[in-house]
């Protein structure tokens, strides 16, 4: 049973971020569920986005930042295309995972990370993507050295790879880039309204 | 001179964040009050005697009353200084509530300048001389503007009450929507069983003179004597010859769209809408006519045996004046093929709207009762209602509620059943809306006795697959994506303001909101009136709503109508313009701007032109006020010493 | 002539080579002047936005952007991932001072980004009239129905990349039109592909792409057409692997949209890379040719 | 900077403006505290010079409001307004005004939101304009009232 006098309050502060950052109202939600009529992907996620949030008007805001949903969303943004309301669905979720980003939160979905990292970590190595190196260095990490094997010689054949990984010149501005964000691994500097140009 | 104040708490309304203790220890201070006091409900009974009894023991010559905006309660209070004995437009409303306590928290803030306000309407009240109106005589007959369910009402109720009805109505019948209908919510009686005796109770009225093909062209005057032309479209049909034979409607070589039908099935170009049509006249459109499109045809001329077409035919104006208008334009159904692409955008025929589903279930339909998808005329299965179509859906711009779907839908879920006994029918709802009488009951009653399927959520996505139509939604109770593989979907479609509604608005000068459905007079206490005297409105075009309530508005309007027609003459408002004989200087200026022409030229016995204001004419905007050099004409109760007074006051 | 910046991006210098060849043929061929950016970055595309708050995901576009700032006035970005996220950090920069700031302190120098961001269909839309096209392509797709499939990056979010109308596009059309091939109506043109989910939840892009191939198979479309890389792997690539996960028997050839105006042109599939896809296209081609033939 | 006691004057027009603000009362939308509306029939009713005497006897901002162009209750009389306030904008720089500080537009009486952030939103500008140190030299307008 939720204690749903505690899940509110308690919610409350993060909700109020996660509507500042997002610049959506939660509460104009009517929970009319077009969004998740409308996703792709919501069979693999554990709480369909119409859930995810009602689950953020009742102030369950840690689950939702720990959900498989918040870090399988392909921010495609037909719910919010969608959504009767003109809420940007994908956007409040897109603010969840930055949240739970900050909170050390998304471990759960390994593969995930995973890919994440193998990818970036190859774009801060050269530049840019190597896409075949990064597969073969994912299934490494995953384990799963099978994982879309039967398309290298696909691949291969076809002569869709360079044998030897493409590189930016400067890489040492590349390597700044990822420093800058990485140094201080602060949330991104929100705009501050109305102070544009 | 001896002002009054009196500063209303308004309970806690006012009292909460204006000290009203503080706002009437500075009201006596100001020049000319000789008595301040706070009342906690002014315009309670006890709160009008307190007012009555000050001007009484005290003498008052003029009121300040404080308290909530002039629109709310200025007439009540000018009644009741006027029981005291005073001119009544010697009363000044304060608004310190709505723009006032009501939007400032901070007490200190709220009561600084409840006093600037206070102060405000001292200072013009003292510059106020006592008004008065004179009177207009009243055109005993009504307008009525649409020949809905609505106007047919409003129309009997005052012709029964003995008052010469005109009623005008835009299509080539009247009934409206309702005759278009199969059968009603909630007691599913039959449409036209009911609505066709009415039709033929208005033609054969002695009160009621019967205009269809028509709509207003031009409004002049004002309540008690409005002057209409109204504008009637060529048909090419005698109207008093033609005997409603049809011979020419069979005969017509041209088809055209059955708009009757929403589109459902063809008519000719030369048609009667349907056989219960009131009046039951052909009525000939020329932009799908042979004898207009290629110059050459003339087959219903001659077939006719009433000798009742004429091509020559044109547009004709009929005037007529009256004392009262009832605006009863009803509705048009949103057309959703704008704005859905993700249900096809009207793209797969069977993917219809829910009039166009009446039509389907109406044994005077298109399939005569019927029901066959359009695709292949097959007799559909599985049935998809999904609701909110162009309603709460801040997406298509459109957020409010369409307050009649979730009962139709349930209707049609009924009678789809009834229709088609082993079918199956899923309703997509967000909220099942059925706040009348009854009413819950009735879309109970879809589910437990009729099997249909209330599924809540909003449905994603309809496309195409293999013969069916896939539906793509959520059930949010259930917490997953569902699919149904649907035969037909039928779209609750929200209702829109008549086509045209805001160009009668503004012929009417009557206000209407950002959907065109007109504005009432007061959300609670004039659901029928409109900010312009002697208009009135009746049913759907005032907002959504359902026959039951479209018929009690209709009475209501009525209701008023006989009240204002019952008096022969009426008050003219005082606010009007006036000039200073002596030092106009006879430019004209003033006529040059007025919108209703009600400055005249005045030949004074020297032989001196000046400007003259027609009273009954003056609606008292004060445009010509601004526009006199020497400010010679001046707008009473509104003069510039007033205004300047004002500005001075609040400044200082 | 015109010449643009431009900007291949990671996947049509590798995955997506085939766009790459087709895009400069056709450029050639209508006299497009075509300039690569020099010393590129990847744009960062699908992981880099969802990191560390998104900053990441402007400042790699942001480098590109600023590149592109000391050559022509537009920046052509054909594969519709890097379109998005160079609208994206434009939109960003402009107004966001903090986000510039940061910007800044990578780059060591104050950024350019107002150069103007364009995608493929922009570009071609506005450097071939419809009329050229149809006179040069003499009809050679009469009789195909291509199936103009968007994605969702290409037009959203609509204040961003500010493309067409983003839940009924449209823009394809005319240069297509203008081929001879007919364009069916698509109700699947704008639902999402599954996206880079492909190698980490390889089970959404599957069933996200046999839902798009199906309907367009429903809708009598014998090639689909894209400008989005991830959605050509998605769709084209993994063909195979959504017929062994539904036991279905999909053979629908997907072309990148310069493919299809090169095969309009009259190339052949191997000048414009076809032959490098997973699905055969050969009937396809062969019913081109056997037009021509015929005629 | 800014000034925070400004004064500010409201003409409205009695059918559309003051019933917007009316309803923003309704629902009870905070607004700041600065405005003092006088009620007219008509924005046709508003003569500038009674502008210019707000602007003389010491307002810091004046804002006209009525019915948007074609609502108006007797017709035309907005678009009277609208001819005579945008002369009266244009002249405001010469006489020493800052155009800042006046303002006209249309609000219906079903726009009490709208309403709101016309007061906020104006309120806020005259502040600026006021606290930026160009208070208005009102000799130029002695002359004209
Ligand atoms: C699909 C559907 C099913 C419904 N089912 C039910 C039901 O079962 N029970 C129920 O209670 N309600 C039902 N309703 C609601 C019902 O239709 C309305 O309550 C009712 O028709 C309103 O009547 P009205 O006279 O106000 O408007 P209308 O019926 O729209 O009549 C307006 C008339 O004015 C005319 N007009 C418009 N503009 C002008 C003009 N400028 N000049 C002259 N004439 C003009 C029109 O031609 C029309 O004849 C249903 C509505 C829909 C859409
Ligand atoms: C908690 C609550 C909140 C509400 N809030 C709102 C709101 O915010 N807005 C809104 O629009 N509506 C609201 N309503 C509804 C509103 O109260 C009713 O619509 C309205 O009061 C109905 O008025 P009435 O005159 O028909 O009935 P009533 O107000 O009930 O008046 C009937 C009168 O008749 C008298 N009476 C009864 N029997 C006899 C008899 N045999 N002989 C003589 N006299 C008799 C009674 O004493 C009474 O004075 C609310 C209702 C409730 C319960
Ligand atoms: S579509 Fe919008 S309103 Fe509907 S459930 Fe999703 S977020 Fe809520
Ligand atoms: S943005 Fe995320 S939640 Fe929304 S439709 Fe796409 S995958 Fe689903
Ligand atoms: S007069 Fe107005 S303010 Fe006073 S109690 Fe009545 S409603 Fe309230
Ligand atoms: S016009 Fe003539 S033919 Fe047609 S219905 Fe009337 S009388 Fe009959
Ligand atoms: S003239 Fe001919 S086409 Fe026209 S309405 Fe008469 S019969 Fe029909
Ligand atoms: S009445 Fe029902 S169908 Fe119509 S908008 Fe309201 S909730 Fe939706
Ligand atoms: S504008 Fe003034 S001076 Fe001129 S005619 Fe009218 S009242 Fe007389
Ligand atoms: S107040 Fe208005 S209506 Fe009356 S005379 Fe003057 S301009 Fe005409």
């Amino acid at each position: 049973m939720i204690n749903l006098s505690r899940t509110v309050t308690e919610g409350a502060p993060l909700v109020a971020e996660i509507e500042r950052r997002s610049g959506q109202r939660v509460s104009a939600c009517l929970q009319c569920g077009r969004c998740t009529s409308t996703c792709v992907a919501a069979h693999a996620f554990d709480f369909p986005p119409h859930r995810l949030m009602h689950m953020l008007q009742i102030g369950l805001v840690q689950e939702v930042l720990a959900s498989r949903t918040a870090q399988l969303c392909l921010d495609c943004m037909t719910c919010s295309m969608r959504c009767p309301m003109k809420i940007d669905v994908a956007g409040v979720i897109e603010t969840a995972k930055a949240v739970a980003d900050e909170a050390g939160l998304r471990d759960t979905e390994r593969d995930l990370r995973l890919f994440r990292r193998e990818f970036l970590r190859n774009v801060r190595r050269h530049g840019r993507l190597h896409e075949t190196s990064m597969l073969l260095r994912y299934n490494f990490a995953t384990r799963k050295l099978t994982n879309d094997i039967s398309l290298v010689p696909l691949i291969l054949r076809k002569r869709k790879v360079h044998l030897f990984p493409p590189k930016v010149k400067n890489l040492r501005q590349m390597r700044r880039i990822f420093r800058e964000i990485n140094g201080d691994a602060r949330p991104a500097p929100e705009p501050e309204t109305g102070a544009g140009e | 001179m001896r002002i009054g104040v009196f500063v209303c708490q308004c309970g806690t309304n006012i009292a909460a964040t204006v000290a009203t203790d503080r706002v009437v220890e500075a009201a006596r201070a100001m020049l000319g009050v000789i008595h301040a006091e706070s009342i906690q409900y002014t315009c309670s009974d006890p709160g009008q005697r307190a007012i009555i009894d000050a001007i009484q023991q005290k003498d008052l010559t003029r009121v300040v009353m404080a308290g909530c905006s002039p629109r709310m309660h200025e007439t009540t209070f000018r009644r009741a200084v006027q029981r005291g004995g005073m001119n009544p437009f010697m009363l000044e409303m304060v608004n310190i509530r709505e723009h006032c306590s009501w939007i400032h928290p901070d007490i200190d803030q709220g009561t600084l300048k409840a006093i600037d306000l206070v102060r405000k309407g001292v200072a013009r009240v003292r510059r106020q001389a006592p008004l008065s109106g004179s009177t207009v005589p009243v055109t005993r007959a009504a307008l009525v503007i649409g020949g809905g369910v609505a106007g047919i009402q409003a129309a009997l109720d005052m012709a029964d009450a003995g008052i010469p009805v005109t009623l005008v109505e835009k299509g080539p019948t009247i009934g409206g929507n309702m005759a278009r209908l199969d059968k009603t919510f909630p007691t599913l009686d039959c449409s036209s069983c009911i609505l066709t005796p009415r039709m033929v109770e208005v033609k054969n009225h002695d009160n009621i003179k019967l205009i269809v093909n028509a709509e207003v062209d031009q409004v002049r005057g004002h309540i008690g004597s409005f002057e209409v032309d109204i504008r009637r479209k060529a048909t090419c049909v005698i109207e008093q010859k033609c005997t409603g034979c049809m011979i020419c409607q069979e005969k017509c070589p041209s088809r055209a769209p059955d708009e009757f039908n929403a589109g459902m099935g063809e008519s000719k170009a030369i048609s009667i809408a349907f056989p219960q049509a009131v009046p039951l006249v052909a009525g000939l459109r020329k932009e799908h006519c042979r004898q207009f499109v290629k110059g050459r045809c003339g087959v219903c001329q001659k077939v006719c045996p009433a000798d009742a077409i004429d091509y020559e035919q044109e547009d004709e104006i009929v005037s007529g004046a009256f004392g009262a208008v009832v605006v009863a334009t009803g509705y048009d159904l949103y057309d959703w093929t704008g704005s859905y692409p993700t249900y096809g955008m009207g793209r797969y025929p069977d993917v219809i709207t829910s009039m166009q589903y009446e039509r389907l279930l109406s044994a005077s339909g298109p399939t005569g009762g019927h029901v066959r998808r359009p695709s292949d005329g097959a007799e559909p299965q599985q049935v998809v209602f999904i609701s909110c179509i162009g309603s709460r859906d801040e997406s298509v711009g459109r957020p409010q509620c369409c307050s009649v779907g979730c009962m139709y839908t349930a209707k049609q879920a009924i009678l789809t059943k009834e229709h088609i006994p082993d079918s199956q029918s899923y309703i997509f709802y967000i909220d099942i809306r059925a706040a009348g009488k009854g009413y819950d009951e009735f879309s109970r009653r879809a589910q437990t006795e009729f099997g249909a399927l209330y599924i809540r959520g909003r449905v994603g996505k309809i496309y195409p697959r293999g013969g069916k139509l896939i539906v793509m939604g959520t059930d949010t109770l259930a917490g997953e994506q569902v699919e149904i593989e649907a035969d037909l979907v039928v779209l609750a479609t929200g209702l829109t303001a008549a086509r045209g509604a805001g160009e009668l608005a503004r012929k009417l000068n009557i206000s209407y909101d950002g959907y065109e459905f007109f504005t009432e007079g007061h959300p609670k206490l004039k659901p029928v009136e409109t900010n312009t005297g002697g208009v009135f409105l009746a049913g759907a075009c005032q907002g959504p709503k359902d026959i039951p309530a479209t018929v009690a508005q209709a009475s209501a309007a009525a209701a008023k109508v006989i009240g204002l027609l019952s008096r022969g003459e009426l008050e003219t408002s005082p606010v009007v313009a006036a000039v200073d004989r002596n030092r106009c200087v006879g430019c004209f200026k003033c006529r040059d701007v007025c919108p209703y022409g009600a400055v005249e030229q005045e030949q004074l016995p020297g032989g001196r032109a000046v400007a003259h204001v027609i009273d009954s004419l003056c609606q008292g905007c004060g445009l010509c006020n601004v526009a006199c050099p020497p400010s010679t004409i001046s707008l009473k109760g509104y003069t510039d010493n007033q205004l300047i007074a004002e500005v001075v006051e609040v400044l200082r | 002539m015109t010449t643009y910046s431009y900007f291949p991006g990671c996947s049509l210098s590798s995955s997506a080579i085939e766009y790459d060849t087709s895009f400069r043929l056709v450029a050639r061929e209508f006299g497009i002047g075509i300039d690569e950016l020099e010393d590129w970055n990847c744009c960062g595309a699908s992981p880099a936005p969802h990191h560390w708050g998104g900053a990441l995901g402007i400042l790699l576009p942001a480098r590109n952007l600023h590149i592109a700032g000391a050559s022509h006035p537009s920046v052509v970005a054909p594969c519709a991932g890097c379109f998005n996220r160079l609208k994206y950090a434009q939109h960003e920069l402009g107004r966001n001072p903090a986000l510039r700031q940061l910007t800044e302190r990578a780059l060591h120098e104050p950024v350019r980004y107002d150069t103007e961001v364009i995608n493929a269909v922009e570009l071609l839309n506005r450097e071939i009239a419809p009329e050229e096209m149809a006179a040069r392509a003499q009809g050679r797709l009469e009789g195909i129905s291509l199936g103009t499939y968007y994605g969702c990056v290409l037009v959203r979010p609509p204040e961003v990349v500010q493309y067409d109308d983003p839940n009924d596009p449209v823009e394809m059309e005319p240069l297509l039109k203008a081929t001879g091939a007919e364009i069916p109506h698509f109700p699947f043109k704008t639902e999402c592909c599954g996206s880079y989910m492909g190698l980490p939840k390889k089970e959404i892009v599957l069933k996200a792409s046999q839902r798009v191939i199906e309907s367009a198979l429903e809708s009598g479309i014998d090639a689909l057409v894209t400008v989005c890389p991830l959605c050509h792997q998605n769709l084209d690539l993994r063909q195979g692997q959504i017929n062994a996960a539904f036991g279905t028997d999909y053979h629908l050839p997907v072309l990148y949209l310069t493919q299809a105006i090169g095969l309009a042109l009259g190339h052949s599939p191997e000048d414009l890379g076809i032959d490098a896809h997973a699905v055969d296209a050969g009937a396809l081609i062969s019913r081109i040719r056997g037009r021509r033939a015929a005629s | 900077m800014s000034k925070e006691n400004v004064k500010i004057v409201g003409f409205l027009c009695n059918w559309c403006s003051y019933a917007g603000a009316d309803m923003a009362g309704t629902a009870r939308i905070r607004q700041p505290a600065q405005l003092r509306i006088v009620r007219l029939p008509c924005t046709g009713r508003v003569d500038p010079l009674l502008i210019l005497k707000a602007f003389q006897e010491g307002a810091d901002g004046v804002l006209v409001s009525g019915c948007h162009p074609g609502d108006c209750h007797y017709n035309e009389g907005n678009y009277h307004a609208r001819r005579r306030l945008e002369v009266l904008a244009r002249m405001l720089p010469a006489l020493g005004i800052d155009p800042a500080r006046f303002h006209y537009t249309w609000v219906s009486a079903s726009e009490g939101a709208r309403w709101a952030e016309v007061v906020e939103s104006f309120t806020g500008q005259v502040k600026q304009a006021v606290g930026g140190g160009s208070v208005s030299q009102t000799n130029e307008v002695d002359k004209m009232v």
